[in-house]
C-alpha cells in the first residue's frame, strides 16, 4: 500500500462514519423534520468524502469530474427532495418535535 | 365422376336446396314456398323412378366423398335402398300436400317446411347410405331436423314432448356412435355389405361383438321405438298431424326399424348373426314390443295416442321379420315397412283431419262421425283394416310371410305372437269403426270448420284417400312386378341365396 | 405467379402486416375500422400464401437475422402451425367483419389497434421455434387479451380481467421459469435442439411441471379455470369470442408443441394427469354450463368443458399418437370455430334484447332466426353430432380411446357429448316456444348475424374436409410416424 | 486473497439474505405505503446483485426500470387509490393503508416450501459448469456491428425478441389508454423547488440518456437503459405539473410512441426487401443500423414510460367527437 | 458451491415468496407487488445461473433476456395498476370482486 492508500481509506472510513452516523439519526430522531436534519447533512458529507476518497484513485482527471458530477447531482437531488419531504410534513398538518 | 354417381346426391338436394331456401323465405310467400315443396318432392319422384328402372337393369348408382382419411360418405342405391327411398318419396309428396293444406296460415311455416325438407333429407340419406358412418350422420341429422316438428306448436305439453324425445335420441345416438366407432377400431371398415362384413372376424371377438350389437340395436331402437325405449313416441303425438305422420310413417320410426335391417343384414349378416346368437333376444324383444303395444293401445282414449302404440306395436313386426333370420320372414318384415308405412300414414291423416275439420281427439268423441265425413273414415277403415291383417289390404301380406317364415324357420311361437297381436290390433281397431259408422252423432262437434259441401279441404281429403288405395292396392296385386313384396322378394333372395 | 408466391416469406409477412395494421390504426383511429378490416384480410390471404409454400415445399423455417438457431431466433410453421394459423385468420376475419358493426366511434379506436397487435401476437406464437421468444409471445397475447377483456368497463369487465391478468402473468412467470432450467440445463432455446439435448433429470421434470402449470393456466384446463368465465362471459361479444377461440388455443399450442418436441418422449405419468384434469373439466364444465342462468357464462363454461376434450388426447398419444393428436387438433380448429359463432350469435342476441337471462330468450331467438340458426349449427360441432368439425374430432379420439381400451375415457367422451347436448338444447328449445311478438329491441345489422352464421357453417362444413385438413396437419409429420390403422 | 474471498462471500450471503428479507417484507409490511418503498429498496437491492453477479447491464435497466419507474408507478397508483377510496368511504369501514393482517396461512405455506425445495434441489442439480450460449455469441460478436455482448444480443442475434418488446410496450400502453380513459391537460401548481429541480435535471437525463444509447454498443448501456433515463426525465416533468400542449398530444405523440417499432417493421421490411432474410442487417452497416433502431427505440420507450406514468390518455380537442 | 448457486438459490425462494403472497394477499397492490417479485426471482434464476461459464464473462444472451424480462414486467406492472385503479371506482376496494366481503 503507497500513502495515496492509506488517504483514500481514511477519507472513505471518515464517510462512512458520517453515513453511519445518518442512519442512526435516521432511525432515532423522534420526528420528521429532525430525522431529515440528519439524513441530509451526513450523507451529503458521508457521499463528499467517499468520493474524494475514490478520485485520490482515480486514473484520470475526467474520472475525477465523473464524480463530482455524481456528487454534484446527488447533492442537488437530496437537497430538493428533503424540501420536498419537509414541506408536505408541514401541509400535512405534521407539528414540529418538542422536548 | 359420371352422371349414375351424380343421381344419389341429386336426390339429396332435391329436398335439402329447396328446404334450405325456404328458411329464408318471409312468411306470406306462400305460392313460391309450394312450390318449391312440390317441385322438389317431384323432382325426387322423377330421380327415384329413374333410379329404380335403372337397379332393375344392373345399373350401379354409388356417391362416394371423403369423410375421414380412411371414411368415405358413401350414398348408394341397392334394392333395400330403393325400398325405404321409394316409399319415403312417394309420401313426403303426399305428406307435403297435406301440411300445406293443414298448416294454412298457421305461424312460423317458413320454419316448419324449412325442417320438413330437411327432415325427409335425412330420411332419404338413411336410406341411401352406403355404409355404417353415412348412416349415423343421417340419422343424427333427422334427430335434429324433427326435434323443431315435435315442439313447433310451442305449447308446455309440445316443450316437454321435444325434450323427452331429444333425451331418447340423443342418448340412442351416442350408444349408436360408440358402437360404430368400435367396431370401425375391429373392421377397418363400415362398408355396408350384403351378408355383413365381419365373418372374418376371430374368435375372439365375439363378446365384443355381442355388446356392439346391443349397442347399435339400443341406438336404433329408440328411434325404433322398441320397448323400452318408446317413451317419446306417445308424446311426440302432439306434433301437428303430418309430423305424426311423418314421424310414424316415413322419418323417424322407419330410419330406425331400416337401420335395424341394416345391421343385421349388411353388418352383421343374418347367418353370422344368428350365429353369435343375438337374434333370438331380439326377437323375444320385439314380440314383447308387439304385445305391449298392442295392449296399451286398447286403453287410449286420445285417438293419436292410440295411433301412436299401435305404430310401437306394428313397427316391431319389421324387427321381429328379421331377427327371425329366415328367407321368408324377412319378405314379410322388409315388406311391412313399405305396408305399415302407407296404413299407418292413411290413419294419421284420418285422425288429422278428424281433428282439423270437428275439433275431435278422442275416440269417445267419433259417434257418428262416419256420417259427417264419410270419405276420410272409408280411408281410415281401409287402414284399420290393413293392420288388424285383414285381406286383402296389404298388412295381410306381411302378417302372412311373417307367419310363414316363422314357422319355416322353426319359430313356431311367432305364429301366437301374431295371432295375439292380431286380436289385440282389431280389439283396438274395431269399436272405433262401430262407433264411427254405426253409431248415433252427437249433438254439435267439439270445434267444428265448413268447407263449403265438402267434408273437409281437398288438401287433406286427397292425400289419405290416396295412401288408403296404394294400400289397397298393394295388397291386391301384390305379385306385380315392381309391387313392394316382389322388391322384397327380391332383397330376400340377395340375403340368402346369391352367392 | 408462382415464382412470386414461394419468393416471398409469408411467416415474416404474417407477423409484420398486423403490427403494421395495429401501429397504422393507433395512429389513426378514425380510419381504424377499414385498416383493420384490410389488415386482417390480408393476414388472411397471407396464410393461404405459407399453406401453399408449405404444401410444395414441404416446413417452412426462416432464420431471422440470418442467424441460426440457437445463436439466433428460428421462425418455424409445419401443418400445425398452419392449421392454427389459419384457423386464428379465419375466425379473426369472421370476427373482424362483426366487430366492424359492433363497435361504435370511439370504442372501435380502442378495439382495432389492440386487436391487430394481438391477431401478430397470435401469428408470432404459432411461428415461433423459440421458447424464450415463445414467452415474449405469451405476454403479448396475454397483454393484449386482458386489455380487450376489460374493453366493456364496469365492475364485472374489470374484475374478470383484472382476474385474468393476475393469473395470466402467474402463468407466464411459471413459463419463464421453465425456460430458464432448460436453457441452463441444456444450452439452448430452439426447441428442435432441445428435443435432441434434453434426457430425463431434475431440471427437465421441474421445467415440465412449471411450464405445464404455466400453460395449464393460461389454457384454463380445470381446475385452474377459474378465471376463465368471468372473464369471457363479461367481455364484448367480439372479444369473448376471440379469448374463447383463440387465445386460449395459443397457451395450448405451445404446450402441445413443447409435448411433442421435448417432453412427450421422455414418458412419466403426466400424460395421465392431463387426462384426468381434462375429464374433470368435461364434467365439470358441462354441469357448470348446465346450472347456468345466462347464456354468456354458458357459453363460457362450455368453453371450459371443451377445453378438457384437448387433453384426452395426452393419455391416448402413448400408442395412438396420430389418431388422438389429429383429434385435439381437429377439435381445436372447430371449436375455435364454433365458440366464435356462439359468442357472437350470444352478442347479438344481447344487443337485440338487451340480456342474456336463458329464461327470458324466447322474444329474443325468434325475432332474429339467422342468430338462432348460427347458435343451433355451432351448438351441433360442439355437441359432436355428424356432420361437423365436432364430430370429426370426437370420432378420432374415440378412435384412439377404444383401440386401447380406455373405457373411462370413452365413456367420458361420449358423457360429454350428451351433457354438451342438454346445455346447448337448453338453449335452443326457446326458439320454438310461444312467445309474445312485441319486444323492445334494437336493430342487429345483418353482417353481424351472418358473420356468426358463416363461422357456424365453417365448423359444419369442416365434418366434411377432414381428409385435407389432416393431411394439411401433416405435412412436417408434427405428430410423429403413424401407427398401424386399425 | 483468501480474505478477499471470504469477503466476497460474506458480502453475497448478505446480500442474498437482504433480498429474501425484503421481499418478505415487502410482502407482508402491513402499511401499504411501506410495503411500496420496501420494494424500491429491494429493486435497489437487486442492482447491487446484478452487479455481483456481473451483469451490468441489467443492474443498470433494474435501477432505471425495476426500481425506480416501477417504484414511481406503484407510488401514483397508491397516492390515486387512497383518494379512489376515500371517495368510497361510506361506512368509514375502509383499511387506511393498512391490510386486515391476514394471519399465516399454514397450507399454502407448506405447498410452498414444498415447491422451493423441489426447485432449489433443482437449481443445485444442475451441472456446475456450463458455457450457455457465450462461446456462439463471442464466436459472432464482431459481426454483430457492436462490441457489447448484450447489446449484440438484444439488437442482432435475438433482435425479434427486442422488437416485440416494443409492442408490449406499446400494448401495455394501449390498454392503460384504452382502460382510463382520457383526460384534458390540467393546470397543476407546482411548488418552485421541484420547478427548479426538474428545469434542472432534465438536461441532464437527456443527456445522460444520449450517452447511455451511445454507449451500449461496447459498453454497459443500450437502448433500454436510456430509454428509462428518458422516461425518468418525463416522469419528472410530469410531477413538476408540466404537460404536453395539446396540439402536440395527437398525432405527433403517437408517432414518437411507435417510433420504436415502426423503425423495427421498416428495418424489417428493408432487410428482406435487400434481399437478406428478416432483421438481417448488411454486415457493414450493422452498427449504424443499430444505432438507428436504438435511437427510435430510446425515444419510443422513455415518451411510453411517461405516459404509462401518466395513465390518462392525453385529451387533443379534435378527435374523438 | 458458488455465487450463481448461491444467487439461484435466492431467486428460488424470492419466486416461492412472491407465489405464496399472491396467493394469500387479497388488496390488488400487494398482488401486483407479489407479482414483481416472483419475476425478480425468475430474473435472478436466469441470470446467476449465467455465471457458470468458468471465465470472467458471464453468457450474455440471459443477461439481454432479463432485460426484455423487465421491460415487459414493468408494462404489466403499469396495465395491472391501471386496472386495479378502475376497478377500486367501481367497487370501491381494490380487491377482485370474488375476494371481497370474505
Amino acid at each position: 500500500m503507497n500513502p495515496s492508500d492509506y488517504l483514500s481509506a481514511a477519507l472513505m472510513i471518515a464517510g462512512a462514519v458520517f453515513f453511519l452516523a445518518g442512519t442512526l439519526g435516521l432511525l432515532r430522531f423522534p420526528d420528521v423534520y429532525s430525522r431529515l436534519h440528519a439524513l441530509t447533512k451526513a450523507d451529503n458529507v458521508g457521499l463528499g468524502l467517499v468520493v474524494m476518497g475514490l478520485a485520490v484513485q482515480a486514473e484520470s482527471w475526467a474520472v475525477v469530474g465523473k464524480l463530482l458530477l455524481i456528487w454534484l447531482l446527488v447533492l442537488l437531488a437530496g437537497a430538493s427532495v428533503a424540501h420536498l419531504i419537509a414541506r408536505g410534513a408541514l401541509e400535512r398538518g405534521i407539528k414540529l418535535w418538542r422536548r | 365422376m359420371n352422371w349414375d354417381a351424380w343421381i344419389p346426391l341429386l336426390v339429396i338436394a332435391s329436398s335439402l336446396l329447396p328446404g334450405l331456401i325456404i328458411f329464408f323465405l318471409a312468411e306470406d310467400r306462400k305460392r313460391l314456398r309450394t312450390t318449391l315443396n312440390l317441385a322438389g318432392a317431384l323432382v325426387k319422384l322423377a330421380l327415384v323412378c329413374w333410379m329404380l328402372w335403372g337397379v332393375y337393369h344392373e345399373h350401379h348408382y354409388e356417391t362416394r366423398l371423403t369423410l375421414l382419411p380412411d371414411l368415405e360418405l358413401v350414398l348408394r342405391a341397392g334394392p333395400l335402398s330403393l325400398l325405404f327411398l321409394t316409399l319415403s318419396t312417394i309420401l313426403w309428396l303426399v305428406t307435403t300436400v297435406y301440411a300445406i293444406g293443414y298448416l294454412e296460415d298457421s305461424p312460423h311455416r317458413s320454419r316448419f317446411f324449412g325442417f320438413f325438407s330437411l327432415c325427409v333429407t335425412a330420411t332419404v340419406g338413411v336410406a341411401l347410405s352406403g355404409n355404417l358412418i353415412t348412416f349415423l350422420l343421417f340419422y343424427e341429422l333427422l334427430t335434429l331436423s324433427t326435434y323443431p316438428l315435435v315442439v313447433h306448436r310451442g305449447t308446455e305439453v309440445a316443450r316437454r314432448a321435444g325434450q323427452s324425445y331429444l333425451v331418447h335420441t340423443i342418448f340412442g345416438g351416442a350408444l349408436l356412435l360408440l358402437g360404430t366407432v368400435w367396431l370401425y377400431t375391429l373392421t377397418g371398415t363400415l362398408e355396408f355389405t350384403p351378408r355383413g362384413f365381419l365373418n372374418d372376424l376371430g374368435e375372439e371377438h365375439r363378446p365384443a361383438l355381442v355388446i356392439i350389437f346391443a349397442l347399435l340395436i339400443a341406438g336404433l331402437g329408440v328411434k325404433a321405438a322398441l320397448v323400452p325405449l318408446h317413451g317419446w313416441l306417445p308424446q311426440a303425438m302432439v306434433a301437428p298431424a303430418p309430423v305424426s305422420a311423418l314421424l310414424h310413417a316415413v322419418a323417424v320410426v322407419k330410419a330406425g326399424a331400416f337401420g335395424i335391417v341394416r345391421v343385421i343384414y349388411d353388418v352383421f349378416g343374418v347367418d353370422f348373426a344368428a350365429g353369435l346368437g343375438v337374434t333370438e333376444p331380439l326377437a323375444w324383444l320385439a314380440a314383447t314390443t308387439i304385445i305391449y303395444g298392442s295392449l296399451r293401445a286398447l286403453f287410449q282414449d286420445d285417438l293419436k295416442r292410440r295411433l301412436a302404440f299401435s305404430t310401437i306395436s306394428q313397427v316391431s313386426y319389421i324387427t321381429l321379420g328379421v331377427a327371425i333370420a329366415g328367407p321368408i320372414a324377412t319378405i314379410g318384415g322388409v315388406v311391412h315397412l313399405v305396408h305399415q308405412g302407407l296404413m299407418k300414414i292413411t290413419l294419421f291423416f284420418c285422425a288429422g283431419n278428424l281433428a282439423e275439420t270437428l275439433g275431435i281427439h278422442k275416440v269417445s268423441e267419433m259417434s257418428g262421425v262416419g256420417r259427417r265425413m264419410p270419405w276420410t273414415m272409408t280411408a281410415f277403415t281401409i287402414g284399420a283394416f290393413g293392420m288388424i291383417g285383414a285381406p286383402p289390404v296389404a298388412g295381410f301380406i306381411s302378417k302372412w310371410y311373417l307367419g310363414l317364415g316363422a314357422l319355416e324357420a322353426g319359430q313356431e311361437w311367432v305364429i301366437f305372437v301374431l295371432a295375439g297381436s292380431s286380436l289385440l290390433n282389431a280389439a283396438y281397431f274395431l269399436p272405433i269403426l262401430h262407433r264411427a259408422w254405426f253409431q248415433e252423432p252427437q249433438d254439435a262437434w267439439p270445434e267444428e270448420h265448413h268447407f263449403g259441401n265438402k267434408e273437409t279441404a281437398w288438401a287433406l281429403l286427397l292425400p289419405p284417400l290416396v295412401t288408403a288405395l296404394m294400400a289397397l292396392g298393394m295388397g291386391m296385386l301384390a305379385s306385380a312386378p315392381f309391387s313392394p313384396l316382389g322388391w322384397a322378394q327380391f332383397i330376400s333372395q340377395r340375403e340368402f341365396y346369391r352367392p | 405467379m408462382g415464382a412470386l408466391l414461394s419468393e416471398i416469406s409469408w411467416g415474416v409477412v404474417l407477423i409484420l402486416l398486423p403490427l403494421a395494421g395495429g401501429i397504422a390504426c393507433f395512429l389513426f383511429p378514425r380510419a381504424a375500422k377499414v385498416l383493420g378490416l384490410v389488415s386482417v384480410f390480408a393476414v388472411l390471404l397471407s396464410v393461404s400464401g405459407l399453406g401453399w409454400n408449405i404444401k410444395v415445399n414441404g416446413i417452412y423455417r426462416h432464420a431471422i437475422g440470418g442467424w441460426n438457431a440457437p445463436l439466433g431466433i428460428d421462425l418455424y410453421a409445419d401443418g400445425l402451425s398452419l392449421l392454427m394459423l389459419a384457423a386464428t385468420a379465419l375466425v379473426g376475419f369472421g370476427i373482424s367483419v362483426y366487430s366492424a358493426d359492433y363497435f361504435e366511434r370511439e370504442d372501435a379506436a380502442r378495439f382495432w389497434p389492440i386487436w391487430l397487435l394481438l391477431l401478430a401476437a397470435l401469428n408470432a406464437l404459432f411461428l415461433s421455434a423459440d421458447v424464450f421468444n415463445l414467452y415474449v409471445t405469451l405476454e403479448l397475447m396475454g397483454l393484449a387479451a386482458v386489455a380487450l377483456a376489460a374493453l366493456a368497463g364496469g365492475r364485472d369487465a374489470l374484475g374478470g380481467a383484472m382476474r385474468y391478468l393476475l393469473a395470466s402473468l402467474l402463468g407466464s412467470l411459471a413459463y419463464l421459469f421453465g425456460v430458464a432450467l432448460l436453457y441452463h440445463g441444456f444450452g439452448s432455446m430452439d426447441i428442435a435442439m432441445l428435443a435432441v439435448r434434453v434426457e430425463a433429470s431434475p431440471a427437465v421434470w421441474a421445467a415440465l411441471g412449471l411450464m405445464s402449470v404455466g400453460l395449464l393456466l393460461k389454457t384454463a384446463l380445470f381446475p385452474l379455470h377459474f378465471w376463465l368465465p368471468p372473464a369471457h362471459a363479461s367481455a364484448p361479444a367480439p372479444v369473448s369470442a376471440l379469448l374463447s377461440a383463440l387465445v386460449v388455443k395459443g397457451s395450448f399450442y405451445i404446450l402441445l408443441r413443447l409435448w411433442l418436441e421435448i417432453f412427450g418422449p421422455l414418458g412419466g405419468g403426466v400424460d395421465t394427469l392431463f387426462g384426468l384434469l381434462g375429464t374433470g373439466a368435461i364434467l365439470w364444465g358441462s354441469l357448470q354450463a348446465l346450472r347456468q342462468t345466462r347464456l354468456k357464462l354458458l357459453v363460457a363454461y362450455s368453453t371450459v368443458a371443451q377445453i378438457g376434450y384437448f387433453f384426452i388426447s395426452f393419455p391416448l398419444a402413448a400408442s395412438a399418437g396420430v389418431t388422438a393428436w389429429s383429434a385435439a387438433a381437429y377439435l381445436v380448429l372447430s371449436h375455435a370455430l364454433a365458440k366464435a359463432a356462439m359468442f357472437l350469435a350470444t352478442g347479438n342476441v344481447l344487443r337485440f334484447g338487451g340480456h342474456d337471462r336463458i329464461a327470458d330468450l324466447d322474444r329474443v331467438v325468434q325475432r332474429l332466426p339467422l342468430t338462432a340458426c348460427a347458435f343451433a349449427l355451432a351448438g351441433v360441432s360442439i355437441m359432436g353430432l355428424p356432420p361437423s368439425g365436432g364430430f370429426v374430432g370426437k370420432w378420432l379420439l374415440l378412435q384412439a380411446a377404444l383401440t386401447q381400451d380406455r373405457w373411462d375415457l370413452v365413456s367420458v367422451i361420449i358423457l360429454g357429448g350428451v351433457l354438451a347436448a342438454g346445455y346447448v338444447f337448453k338453449v335452443i328449445g326457446h326458439a320454438f316456444t310461444l312467445a309474445d311478438i312485441s319486444h323492445e329491441s334494437r336493430e342487429v345489422p345483418a353482417k353481424m348475424e351472418w358473420a356468426a352464421l358463416l363461422l357456424a357453417f365453417g365448423a359444419i362444413l369442416l365434418g366434411f374436409l377432414a381428409s385435407p385438413v389432416l393431411s394439411l396437419v401433416g405435412i412436417g409429420v408434427p405428430f410423429g410416424v403413424s401407427e398401424v390403422s386399425p | 486473497m483468501e480474505a478477499l474471498t471470504l469477503l466476497h462471500w460474506t458480502f453475497d450471503i448478505l446480500l442474498g439474505l437482504g433480498l429474501l428479507w425484503l421481499g418478505w417484507r415487502v410482502l407482508t409490511s402491513p402499511d401499504l405505503f411501506n410495503a411500496i418503498v420496501l420494494f424500491v429498496a429491494f429493486g435497489l437491492l437487486m442492482a447491487l446483485a446484478w452487479v455481483r453477479l456481473d451483469a451490468p447491464d441489467i443492474a443498470l435497466a433494474e435501477a432505471a426500470i425495476g426500481a425506480g419507474l416501477t417504484g414511481a408507478l406503484l407510488l401514483a397508483a397508491f397516492a390515486k387509490l387512497r383518494t379512489v377510496e376515500k371517495n368510497h368511504d361510506i361506512a368509514g369501514q375502509l383499511e387506511k393503508g393498512k391490510l386486515e393482517n391476514r394471519s399465516f396461512q399454514w397450507w399454502p405455506a407448506t405447498f410452498l416450501l414444498v415447491v422451493a425445495a423441489g426447485l432449489g434441489h433443482t437449481v443445485l442439480s444442475l451441472p456446475h459448469y456450463a458455457t450457455g450460449l457465450s462461446a456462439e455469441v463471442s464466436a459472432n460478436l464482431k459481426s454483430s456491428g457492436v462490441s457489447n455482448p448484450v447489446t449484440a444480443v438484444l439488437l442482432n442475434f435475438r433482435g425479434y425478441d427486442t422488437l416485440l418488446e416494443m409492442v408490449v410496450l406499446l400494448l401495455a400502453l394501449l390498454g392503460v389508454w384504452s382502460i382510463s380513459g382520457s383526460a384534458l391537460p390540467r393546470e397543476a401548481a407546482p411548488g418552485p423547488i421541484l420547478d427548479t429541480l426538474s428545469r434542472l435535471l432534465t438536461p441532464v437525463l437527456i443527456l445522460v440518456a444520449a450517452y447511455l444509447l451511445w454507449v451500449g454498443a461496447h459498453a454497459p448501456g443500450g437502448a433500454f437503459q436510456a430509454g428509462a433515463v428518458l422516461g425518468a426525465a418525463g416522469v419528472l416533468l410530469l410531477l413538476s405539473g408540466w404537460r404536453l400542449s395539446s396540439h402536440l398530444a395527437g398525432l405527433p405523440l403517437r408517432i414518437i410512441l411507435v417510433a420504436g417499432p415502426v423503425a423495427f417493421v421498416a428495418m424489417a421490411v428493408f432487410t428482406m426487401l435487400t434481399g437478406g432474410q428478416f432483421l438481417e442487417y448488411p454486415r457493414a452497416e450493422a452498427g449504424t443500423l443499430i444505432l438507428f433502431l436504438e435511437t427510435a427505440a430510446t425515444l419510443s420507450i422513455g415518451t411510453t414510460l411517461a405516459a404509462l406514468f401518466l395513465g390518462e390518455r392525453p385529451k387533443n380537442k379534435r378527435e374523438y367527437p | 458451491m458458488s455465487a450463481a448457486f448461491l444467487f439461484a438459490l435466492v431467486g428460488v425462494g424470492l419466486f416461492s415468496l412472491g407465489l405464496y403472497a399472491l396467493i394469500v394477499h387479497a388488496h390488488l397492490l400487494r398482488k401486483i407487488l407479489a407479482i414483481n417479485v416472483m419475476g425478480s426471482g425468475v430474473f435472478l434464476v436466469l441470470v446467476a445461473l449465467a455465471k457458470r461459464t468458468g471465465e470472467s464473462q458471464p453468457d450474455a444472451v440471459p443477461h439481454a433476456l432479463v432485460i426484455t424480462g423487465i421491460v415487459v414486467a414493468v408494462s404489466a406492472t403499469a396495465l395491472a395498476l391501471t386496472l386495479m385503479l378502475k376497478l377500486t371506482a367501481e367497487t370501491g376496494r381494490a380487491e377482485l370482486p370474488e375476494d371481497q366481503g370474505k
